[in-house]
């Protein structure tokens, strides 16, 4: 095969949202257990109102949203920062889809597996 | 005699082979749970053993695991049924303990003996016996006194109500047949010892007659010998069901007659349930006897019908190591654990059994610990969710200037969280991480009181944090001072109201008396109902729970709240506020909002009273 | 007859809010001619499966409207195209390609809308890619045979949805919202479906304008019961593969990202424009300059078309309109021509 | 695919055609223009009159904000003053970039006729010259378009496998300014042109419709100048190249310079970078413009028009059809002896 030349410049993977080939066990996963999440309209009033949200880069809508397109929620440029979240639940009370949006935070932290290993339950 | 001096029969064998049984899985297990103690917890129990405590324990095994007298409070009947149960068998054994040693002579012998004394000897011949208070008499008496606990148990089983019980619990296929071995014991044993003395013309008043009239009813004229066949069959039966329960009974819920007095003397020693000391949640989950009296106080047996989330089945599935998510399904507002015979710690249990992420770990925490560096005595915390009921904050502050108080205001921006959601969640970690930042900040500003209008943050401050040479109060406790003091003066006036009492506030906290007494100097009648406090519904607790559900609680818990027709319902917690506003037909205030109106002459009612009222017709349809 | 004097009306057009007027008209006991370019009754209805909110069919509508026009006296005129009104001291002359057919007292114009020629944005592909349909067209397909949608037997493995095709649109010269294209794609996702429950569905859309009664609860039903995706954002280009499905290209602006998704079935949600057989009243500009709908001399006051005295609008004809709305439209028209008629 | 095109129909002019070349097409196809001449003058006897004077339309310049508008106007306003001065009308544009250079600026003039007078300004002012708007303006492509059939005619070749009687699958690629700017000026309009298609069909081969048929080449002027940006230029190409690569492609046809040019260079530096190759059996594709299409098909010499300079080596596309060729000739001169090869050009990397 070729040798890896350099011309000095790279090619750009595309930035592209494949749906086609996207797994989205996650989202469905969280779908069940959290049903009323599937009604979100991204109308940001949780992100708007999360205290964490405000000092860290944590916004609770992107990432949510990123799980329902199926993309990765962990990237380097983009630390998802969900264990920045107070669980204070103030989203839960502004949400106009009253979906339990605090429940969806626990959820997604216990299914995006490497987070639930921190600390085993007793 | 000769039966007296080495008394043998094969069928005693069912009973010792099930009571070791019992005795060596008992031990095991103690063992276990000492050794699956965190270092802290085990100089407690070194160093308190030998101490009055372990007096004082004793004294509560009586009074708790014999007569129960903590049930006896929430019901008598349930109490008296479980007293006779265990103070009555307790008796039988001790008694019959002593009859076998005064006449057998012997101190030291296999432990059948007195167990199946009567079958060894039939005791003081009939009818006399009946008249002389000795041994046969006591036996008789106690095996009545738990027959008519058992009685009552059968009752229970159908018609729960007549116990004080709405709901009892659906036990276990392996519950339910240590049920029926448990509830067999004692018949088959008056039968047993009735047939021994109708045999031999013998027993007191109970065993005495009752044989008496079984061998008159097998033949015509008083022949004793026609009870012979019956007798082995009987005593076979008794012990052979004996055997049943003690081998059934560690792996069902009577694991807590031995159980429940280790717990006592543990926590008399000082050890709470903890994620360092496993062993003591072990041993708390065995205690618990499952007697279902959590069930009826918890709100969600309504909210939730059919579904099996109350603390008796999340200890049981704990126990059994199910692996469920009903950790998740309990608002924490701990009506169970106020009533819970066995004093478990319930509440705990659940974070504990939520696994912790470390959530909340990254997250920076910014307040205004003073401003420009200028030290107030008063350092106000209005806590998260109040910046959602910007009302609360208005009033506050007016009531803070009204008193001329020098206060400084914490968290303006709303960036500021006091930890304690996360500690709900089980988050500990995290917990301590947000503590750390603002038990610092705290100490920093020099204040000497904390005021803070969220129960839920006034309970973290209070258990968790360390502000020493710092007040912690709510702001319903720092009003009745400024009132008591004439810093302030509220004139009370016509209306009727009732006052809900959050739960983190009243059972969290023990704060009880200074919200009703506001209410007297608020509002001339107050129709608050005298039950419990009642959960909204909104609880952080319980994250899980949709909407759906958590407007069924807030709807069950106004029904009550309401019953007196209150003009407005005043309560004293953000998150209480936000969950009852839409569901409520009458409008929701908290303390603050009632306090400031009456300071600054504005209208007693919140202006929109109107519109919310038609508002909230629409909503309630949710 | 009415009060001793006779009045003659007509109403052009058979579709809901013609019916209405037809028969309210009727009912009124005036002399009513019922004109359509079609030879049967019902518009557009009878290429409708279901309606919205509550996904009546359109069939039921269709029986309801023709029981009623049977039991009452009105003079059909079904097949004929009129296609210009002149008028003649007070008497108003319908003519078909120059012929006339009829006169009346007053007239109401009830001749509907077409949908937006999804050719006209040829990025989509419609008319090239034989999977690629318009909401009308999957609304026949569904009506008539659902079977149409499997491939070689198989259930389609994804089918897009795309709103505004032909609506709010400046390249397509249709500035306006057309209303009712939202909850069709929504009712028509929820259709597909239960068809294919474990086919994906998404939805591309810019705003979800759900306005109607029931409405919203039908979009929260599509989001939660039926798990249909919404993305924010408008499908740039479609193009077909080897296995004649479709790719295409949009981009998610909630994450600002491209975004790429082969379907089996690529379906517009068509937006509705005035109909191309509009009828000619006199030499009057009686339509919107901007639009080419009817427009009413004065939109408080009544459903007068601009222009000659006598001719009213009713229905869609006079803007995208719900069949609810047009049936209500066709009443009131009656009722105020009925007025007209009585205070001339 | 369905026939709709019908609707954008563009007339082109029979003869007399004023010819301006392309910079790009004669450094990377330096065959390709004089081919396209030969072929109208000497196979259709056209009239084609080429003005040593004309200059580049400074397109490339315009497009890298290097070249001011107004400079570029004057100089496209010279061409138009040369062809008045010879007398012509029908302008023939060999370049893509030009041509979509042109249509703006005669469409801004016609929006803005202030515009034009201040550019006639300018180019009297330079060059005392003044200038007319053509009254035709194609593009070379077009001209082949218009007569393909004649083409077909006297074509020696057909566009189809020698051995299987198979046409060869090709795929077309229409420069973006040939019509995406200008609908109208396309035949076809700018979703679907036909100006490629209809030489393929009319000489015999099948054109391929693949999903990103309509996608950037990479060309795309400020993404390849500079060094760093090139990794954009590459990307859009390998987008294309995958997308058609199940439909095994023989051939690719542009009517573009810079499109042939980037789809034929950066299909080698996909090789050497990730080794992959989008052809049939793991070959790359040879890219061929329009007029050197013309030119196989009529039965010139494959070297004689210059396809040695093509990155693909061509020789079995020109195998599959069926045209001879001098292997060794490949690296000669004119008078036929040989310059040396270049350093990796024959060279099948994997």
């Amino acid at each position: 095969m070729a040798g890896k030349k350099n011309f000095g410049f790279e090619r750009h993977a595309g930035r592209q949202i494949d749906l086609d080939h996207a797994d989205n066990s996650l989202a469905t996963e969280l779908a069940e257990v959290v049903s009323a999440w599937s009604a979100c309209i991204s109308c940001g009033s949780c992100a708007a109102t999360c205290p964490a949200g405000q000092n860290v880069g944590f916004n609770f809508r992107r990432l949510h949203y990123k799980i329902k397109l199926s993309l990765e929620v962990e990237t380097d440029n983009y630390p998802s920062l969900l264990t920045s979240c107070l669980l204070c639940g103030k989203c839960q009370l502004v949400c106009p889809r009253g979906i339990p949006t605090r429940y969806l935070s626990i959820q997604i932290m216990q299914k995006t597996k490497h987070y639930a290993e921190v600390i085993p339950p007793v | 005699m000769q039966k007296l001096f080495h008394p043998f029969d094969p069928f005693v064998l069912l009973f010792t082979i099930g009571f070791s049984f019992v005795g060596i899985f008992f031990l095991y297990k103690l063992i276990r749970w000492i050794e699956r103690l965190s270092d802290k917890d085990t100089e407690l129990l070194n160093n308190s053993i030998f101490t009055v405590k372990t007096w004082q324990a004793l004294k509560e095994v009586i009074w708790e695991s014999l007569l129960h007298r903590k049930i006896f409070g929430i019901n008598k009947r349930l109490g008296y049924m479980h007293m006779s149960l265990a103070f009555g068998w307790f008796m039988l054994i001790l008694i019959g303990n002593v009859e076998s040693i005064y006449y057998s002579g012997r101190f030291f012998k296999p432990i059948y003996i007195s167990v199946f004394w009567r079958f060894f000897d039939p005791g003081p011949s009939f009818p006399q016996a009946v008249y002389q208070p000795g041994f046969a008499f006591w036996m008789d008496f106690f095996l009545l006194l738990v027959l008519s606990g058992l009685a009552l148990a059968i009752i229970k089983r159908f018609r729960s109500v007549w116990l004080g019980l709405k709901q009892t619990t659906r036990q276990r296929p392996v519950d339910r047949l240590a049920l029926t071995a448990l509830w067999l014991i004692f018949p088959i044993r008056l039968l047993a010892e009735s047939a021994t003395c109708g045999a031999n013309g013998t027993g007191s008043f109970l065993t005495g007659t009752l044989g008496h009239l079984m061998s008159s009813a097998l033949s015509p004229e008083p022949s004793f010998l026609s009870l012979e066949p019956f007798v082995l069959p009987l005593w076979w039966a008794y012990s052979s069901v004996l055997l049943l329960f003690f081998v059934t009974l560690p792996f069902t819920r009577y694991a807590h007659i031995p159980s429940e007095a280790v717990l006592i003397f543990l926590r008399k020693y000082g050890i709470r349930v903890s994620r360092e000391s496993p062993g003591y949640t072990d041993l708390s989950t065995y205690s618990c006897s499952s007697c279902g009296v959590c069930i009826d106080p918890c709100q969600l047996s309504d909210a939730l019908p059919g579904r099996q989330v109350q603390s008796n089945y999340f200890v049981k599935s704990i126990r059994h190591h199910e692996h469920t998510d009903i950790q998740w399904d309990c608002m924490q507002c701990s009506r169970c654990e106020k009533v819970c015979p066995v004093g478990l710690e319930l509440m705990t249990m659940r974070q504990l059994s939520r696994t912790d992420m470390a959530m909340g770990s990254k997250s920076t925490i910014i307040g205004h610990p003073g401003r420009n560096g200028q030290a107030h005595r008063i350092l106000y915390f209005a806590g998260c969710m109040t910046h959602l009921t910007p009302s609360i904050i208005r009033s506050m502050s007016q009531i803070f200037d009204q008193a001329g108080s020098s206060w400084q205001f914490y968290d303006p921006d709303g960036l500021a969280c006091c930890g304690r959601p996360l500690k709900l969640a089980g988050q500990s970690e995290g917990a301590n991480r947000i503590k750390e930042q603002l038990q610092a900040d705290f100490l920093a500003s020099g204040a000497e009181l904390l005021v803070t209008s969220c129960p839920i943050c006034y309970r973290m401050f209070n258990e968790d944090y360390i502000l020493p040479g710092m007040k912690v109060l709510h702001h319903t406790q720092y009003i009745l001072e400024l009132i008591e003091w004439k810093r302030i003066r509220v004139d009370q006036n016509k209306l009727t109201a009732a006052y809900h009492e959050p739960c983190e506030l009243g059972r969290g906290s023990g704060v009880i008396s200074e919200p009703r007494e506001l209410m007297s100097k608020l509002y001339q009648k107050d129709t608050t109902p005298d039950i419990e406090g009642l959960c909204c519904g909104g609880s952080l607790g319980a994250p899980g729970l949709d909407l759906v559900t958590r407007r069924a609680v807030a709807r069950g818990a106004l029904g009550e709240l309401t019953s007196g027709k209150p003009d407005v319902l005043i309560t004293a917690c953000p998150l209480c506020k936000k969950t009852f506003g839409p569901v409520s037909e009458i409008p929701v205030m908290d303390f603050a909002e009632a306090v400031a109106r009456s300071l600054t002459g504005g209208s007693v009612l919140p202006e929109t009273s109107k519109s919310l009222k038609t508002r909230h017709k629409q909503q309630v349809a949710v | 007859m009415l009060d001793g004097r006779e009045y003659r009306i007509t109403v052009i057009g058979a579709g809901p809010a013609g019916a209405a007027a037809a028969i309210s008209a009727a009912a009124m006991s005036m002399e009513v001619d019922w004109y359509d370019k079609e030879n049967r009754p019902g518009g557009k209805l009878n290429d409708y499966h279901q309606l919205f909110p509550d996904r009546a069919t359109a069939d039921q509508i269709l029986a309801d409207f023709d029981g009623r026009t049977d039991a009452i006296e009105i003079k059909k005129h079904f097949g004929t195209a009129v296609n210009r009104i002149e008028t003649d001291n007070r008497q108003l002359i319908l003519l078909s390609d120059n012929k006339i057919v009829g006169s009346a007292d007053a007239v109401i114009v009830a001749t509907g809308f077409d949908f937006f020629d999804a050719r006209l944005k040829e990025e989509f592909g419609y008319g090239i890619y034989d999977h690629v349909i318009t909401s009308p067209d999957l609304e026949k397909i569904l009506k008539t045979n659902p079977e149409d949608l499997r491939k070689e037997g198989a259930d389609p493995v994804s089918i897009a949805f795309v709103h505004c095709v032909g609506s709010r649109d400046q390249q397509a010269g249709i500035n306006y919202c057309s209303r009712l294209c939202c909850i069709t794609g929504i009712r028509q996702a929820i259709g597909i479906k239960e068809l294919f429950p474990s086919c994906k569905v998404v939805n591309f859309y810019i705003d979800i304008r759900a306005f109607g009664s029931g409405y919203e609860e039908l979009y929260r039903e599509a989001q939660e019961k039926y798990k249909i995706q919404f993305i924010r954002g408008r499908v740039s280009e479609a193009s077909e593969n080897q296995q004649h499905r479709i790719l295409l290209k949009a981009e998610d602006t909630l994450m600002a990202r491209p975004l790429k998704l082969t379907v089996d079935w690529l379906v517009l949600l068509v937006g509705m424009v005035p109909s191309c057989t509009q009828v000619q009243i006199d030499n009057h500009q009686c339509t919107d300059q901007e639009t080419g709908f009817y427009q009413p001399v004065n939109v408080f006051t009544g459903s007068r078309i601009a222009g000659l005295p006598g001719i009213f609008m009713a229905g869609a004809c006079g803007g995208p309109m719900s069949i609810p709305e047009a049936i209500a439209s066709g009443r009131s028209a009656a009722m105020e021509a009925w007025q007209y008629l009585k205070d001339r | 695919m369905k026939k709709y095109w019908k609707d954008y129909q563009k007339d082109i002019a029979e003869d007399n055609y004023f010819y301006v070349r392309s910079c790009i097409r004669q450094n990377f196809f330096p065959g390709a223009e004089n081919l396209f001449i030969d072929i109208l003058r000497n196979k259709l006897g056209k009239v084609v009159f080429e003005d040593a004077d004309h200059t580049t339309c400074t397109g490339i310049g315009y497009h890298t904000d290097i070249v001011p508008l107004e400079t570029t106007m004057t100089v496209v306003a010279r061409q138009f003053a040369l062809m008045k001065e010879k007398g012509f009308k029908n302008l023939v544009v060999s370049c893509v970039t030009s041509f979509g250079l042109y249509s703006e600026i005669l469409d801004l003039w016609k929006h803005q006729p202030e515009l034009k007078k201040k550019i006639a300004g300018y180019l009297v002012e330079a060059t005392g010259r003044i200038f007319d708007e053509p009254g035709n303006m194609v593009h070379a492509s077009d001209i082949l378009y218009k007569y393909r059939h004649e083409i077909a005619a006297i074509a020696k070749h057909k566009l189809v496998d020698k051995e299987t009687g198979e046409p060869l699958k090709i795929v077309d690629h229409i420069g973006c300014h040939y019509a995406k700017t200008f609908p109208e000026r396309g035949v076809g309009g700018s979703e679907f042109p036909q100006v490629l298609t209809g030489l393929i069909n009319a000489w015999g081969g099948s054109t391929v419709d693949y999903p990103e048929r309509r996608h950037c080449c990479g060309f795309g002027f400020r993404n390849y100048l500079v060094q760093a940006n090139r990794g954009y230029s590459i990307s859009q190409s390998k987008i294309k190249l995958e997308s058609m690569q199940p439909y095994e492609p023989d051939l690719i046809v542009a009517n573009c310079p810079g499109c042939a040019m980037f789809l034929d260079r950066w299909q080698y530096t996909l090789e050497e970078t990730e080794g992959s190759v989008y052809g049939p059996n793991d070959r790359k594709i040879p890219v061929v413009t329009h007029e050197e299409l013309a030119g196989l098909v009529l039965g010139y010499d494959p070297w004689e028009i210059g396809l040695q300079t093509h990155q693909v080596p061509v020789e079995e596309m020109l195998d599959k059809i069926g045209i001879e060729y001098d292997p060794d000739l490949k690296y000669a001169d004119r008078q036929g002896n040989l310059i040396g090869n270049p350093e990796m050009i024959n060279q099948q990397v994997c």
